[in-house]
Parts: structure tokens; C-alpha cells; sequence
């Protein structure tokens, strides 16, 4: 299934792409797949995503525009977006 | 209650918002707001450019969503939330809330808590430009705790 | 900190307040201001012109040693208060309290600090025209109380 | 001893009188004068003055225009202000 990567501000510039379809094996009766599932599944591009996505990095993850955790669902045609901590106003 | 949330490059004019708020609804008694702006120091670096980026939908749907929860505790007129993207300098206006109410207590409650979830939650971030080189803001745990109090 | 105090009759413009302030001081980093403002009903009653009398030289002594409170109990960078005194209609602006301060938190408790101990301790008094005739405000005990809680 | 009083606001009207000098007996070693003993001057005029200076009604004091409390001394010479609670802002 595909879904939409986006990344912002900081982690933009590390991975050098700012929005990209990315491809996360099927959902089956025994694999769902999460926020932790894709998160696994761009560690294994090793590189800077590996170093990036590391348990204990400071990041946070929108499905569709809201804020969720690990075990938040990811669908087909989602679009989730993956930054660094906000530091407005 | 109106809600009025705008994510521009433009800059903003604090006094011309307030009285087009105040036009015509005679029962605003107070009018509670607060402008951030660029600080020409920034963890004891002089800060010269700085750049904010921000993740356009997202960004409005959670200044809405602090907005609604801030007039779901408060009894308020109207919230407005500017907020400005792209290239800023110091001195220069990066924020603008503005609540009216009725009575002083809540239009300053509600302001203080759109700015604190507006710190934690609103997909923005900074990137300024030092004398050694560019560098993204890191959050602040202060912010955290500021936002935090009000769960209480 | 510098502290500025103004009784008049003129109305004043916020904006161009906040401008003079922060011209020069590229430290400021938060401005938190309120402004009160006439409303067309109190307690019920529609209310049309509106007479605020003082107490000329303890006004200002009060509103100097309110403002001197406020910047010993936080780290804050200015504190200007405006009263107007004299005839005033619905709609019209009362009194405005700026704060400055390099981080928000500061500028939002001073300012709100300001404007309780004002109501509670300025030498101010309202006397409205209703269609029943004059009549001089009373002293509400949410401004009392809203005073007191700052002396925890 | 004189003072000189300033009434203000709502006290001002009803007493139809803004500002006037008062005639307080002099001091001795047994006669301070204080607030309470300014008021009890002021009530045995009787009238407005023995209404709205009761004791139980709402009104403050301030001499040299520092608000005080009824044991404040007040010397020859002193402005002592009395009005209702502020209603500013």
C-alpha cells in the first residue's frame, strides 16, 4: 500500500525531501500496520533515517494532519508526516 | 464565539485587528492580547535572520482546534491568531493573539492559554541565522511545562 | 524598567503604544497588553454616557507604586498604564496596561497583576446614565478577590 | 488643628462638598487624633455625614493619599481623603 510522506524543518534538510509516496507492505489479517511499522520500515534505509528515527529521538508523527503515537493505525493514502518538535510563536 | 486564524508572511497591524474586532459588538468590555517577536539574542548568540517554517493545513486546523478548546473554557467573544512564516528579522512581529470577552478574567486566560498550546502544539519552527551558522530552535521544555499547567 | 503612567481625558492608540515601546529595545521578545472598554449594558441595565472622576496625585502615586510591584516580582522591561478620566460613551476605551519582557510568561502575569490591583486600589470611580437616571458604580467582590490572589 | 478634606465621587455629591478645611480639636498628651477620632468629628454633624461615615458602610480613607486604616494618626496640616470603594478600569 502507499502512503504519503511528509517531512518538516529539521528533518526535512537531513533526508533531503521534503514530500514522497512511500510503499509499506500490505495489511493482512495478522500484520496491521502502525505509526511503529512504518517507522521500522524507514529505519531499514539505514543512513540518516536509521540515526533520525532511533528510539529516543526527539520527533513526532501526524496521521492526516493530527498528531498520533506509535501504535496509531497507518492506512492506504494516508498522509503522514514525520518533525522535530515545534518551536513557534 | 468567532475564531479568525491567519498564517501569512505579511506583517500585522495589532491595533487595526482589535478594532475591527471591537466594530459593533457593544458588550466587549476587555480585550486581552499578546505579540511575540524576534529577539535580536537567542541563548546568548546574536541572531541576525531567522527563518520560519511551517506545515501548511495542519497549521490552521491546530490553531483552530486551541482556539475552540480555549472557548470551550472560557467565555469569550472572539479569538485571533496571526502568525507569521518565512523570513523575519529582528524586531520583528512573529505572533499576534488577540480574545475579547465581557469581563478582563477570561479574555486573559484565554489568550495566555492559545499562546502556551500555540508554543507546544502549532506546527511551526525556527530556523535562525547565527554568526556561526544557520541552526533549527530546539523546543523548550519550558513550553512543555507552561502548556501543561493548564490540565489541571 | 521603566514605568509610565497617564491620566487623561484623551482616548489612546494602543498600536502606536506598543511601537514606541518596542522601538530600540530589541531584548523584547513578548508584549502582552489588555485594553478595557465601555460596554452598552451593566448589571442588566443599557447603559449611554458614562462619568470617571478621580483622585488627581494619588492616582498616579497609586498606579507608579502598582506598576513598581509588578517589575519586582518579575523580570520585565516596561509597564505603561493609560486611565481616561471625563465623559465616556459605549465603545469607548477605557484604560490600557503594556507590558514588556523577553519571554512570554513575565509579561502576561505583570499584566494581568496590573489590572487587578488598579481596579481594586487606582482611585477611580464610574458613574453611568442609565434610562433610570445616574448612578455610581459599585465596588464588584470578583475585583476584590481577582486582587487577592496574588497575595499567595 | 486643621486638615484639610476631599470627598470624592459618590461621597463628593451627597455631601455637596469637594474639598474643605476641618477643625479638629488639638492634640494632647491624652488626645491623639487618629481616623476613628477624624470620623467620630465628622458623624456628630449629623445628617449625610452620620449616614454614609456610619460604621459597617463601605468607604475608605487616605491621608496624604496613602489609603489607612482607623488607627492612622492624622496631624495638622494632613489631606485626608475619604471616598467609596474604586471602581476604575
Amino acid at each position: 500500500m502507499t502512503i504519503q510522506l511528509v517531512f518538516l524543518a529539521r528533518l526535512r534538510e537531513r533526508f533531503g525531501v521534503s514530500r514522497e509516496n512511500f510503499e509499506l507492505p500490505a495489511q493482512t489479517p495478522t500484520h496491521t500496520n502502525t505509526v511503529a511499522t512504518l517507522l521500522a520500515a524507514l529505519r531499514e534505509q539505514g543512513g540518516v533515517f536509521a540515526e533520525e528515527l532511533a528510539e529516543g529521538r526527539a520527533f513526532r508523527v501526524a496521521v492526516n494532519q493530527d498528531v498520533v503515537q506509535l501504535d496509531h493505525p497507518v492506512n492506504a493514502g494516508d498522509e503522514v508526516a514525520i518533525f522535530p518538535p515545534v518551536t513557534g510563536g | 464565539m468567532t475564531c479568525v486564524v491567519r498564517v501569512q508572511e505579511a506583517d500585522f497591524d495589532l491595533g487595526a485587528e482589535i478594532r475591527a474586532l471591537r466594530l459593533g459588538n457593544p458588550r466587549i468590555g476587555a480585550v486581552a492580547s499578546f505579540i511575540g517577536c524576534v529577539r535580536d539574542m537567542n541563548e546568548g548568540d546574536s541572531v541576525g535572520l531567522m527563518y520560519l517554517e511551517h506545515y501548511p493545513g495542519m497549521t490552521e486546523r491546530e490553531l483552530e482546534k486551541i482556539c475552540a478548546e480555549a472557548s470551550g473554557r472560557w467565555d469569550i467573544f472572539d479569538a485571533l491568531v496571526i502568525h507569521r512564516v518565512g523570513e523575519l528579522k529582528p524586531l520583528d512581529q512573529i505572533v499576534c493573539v488577540v480574545v475579547t470577552s465581557a469581563h478582563r478574567g477570561e479574555s486573559f486566560s484565554a489568550c495566555e492559554f492559545i499562546m502556551d498550546y500555540l508554543k507546544t502544539r502549532a506546527p511551526f519552527w525556527k530556523r535562525e541565522s547565527t554568526p556561526q551558522g544557520e541552526r533549527w530552535v530546539d523546543a523548550r521544555a519550558k513550553d512543555d511545562a507552561a502548556a501543561e499547567r493548564w490540565k489541571q
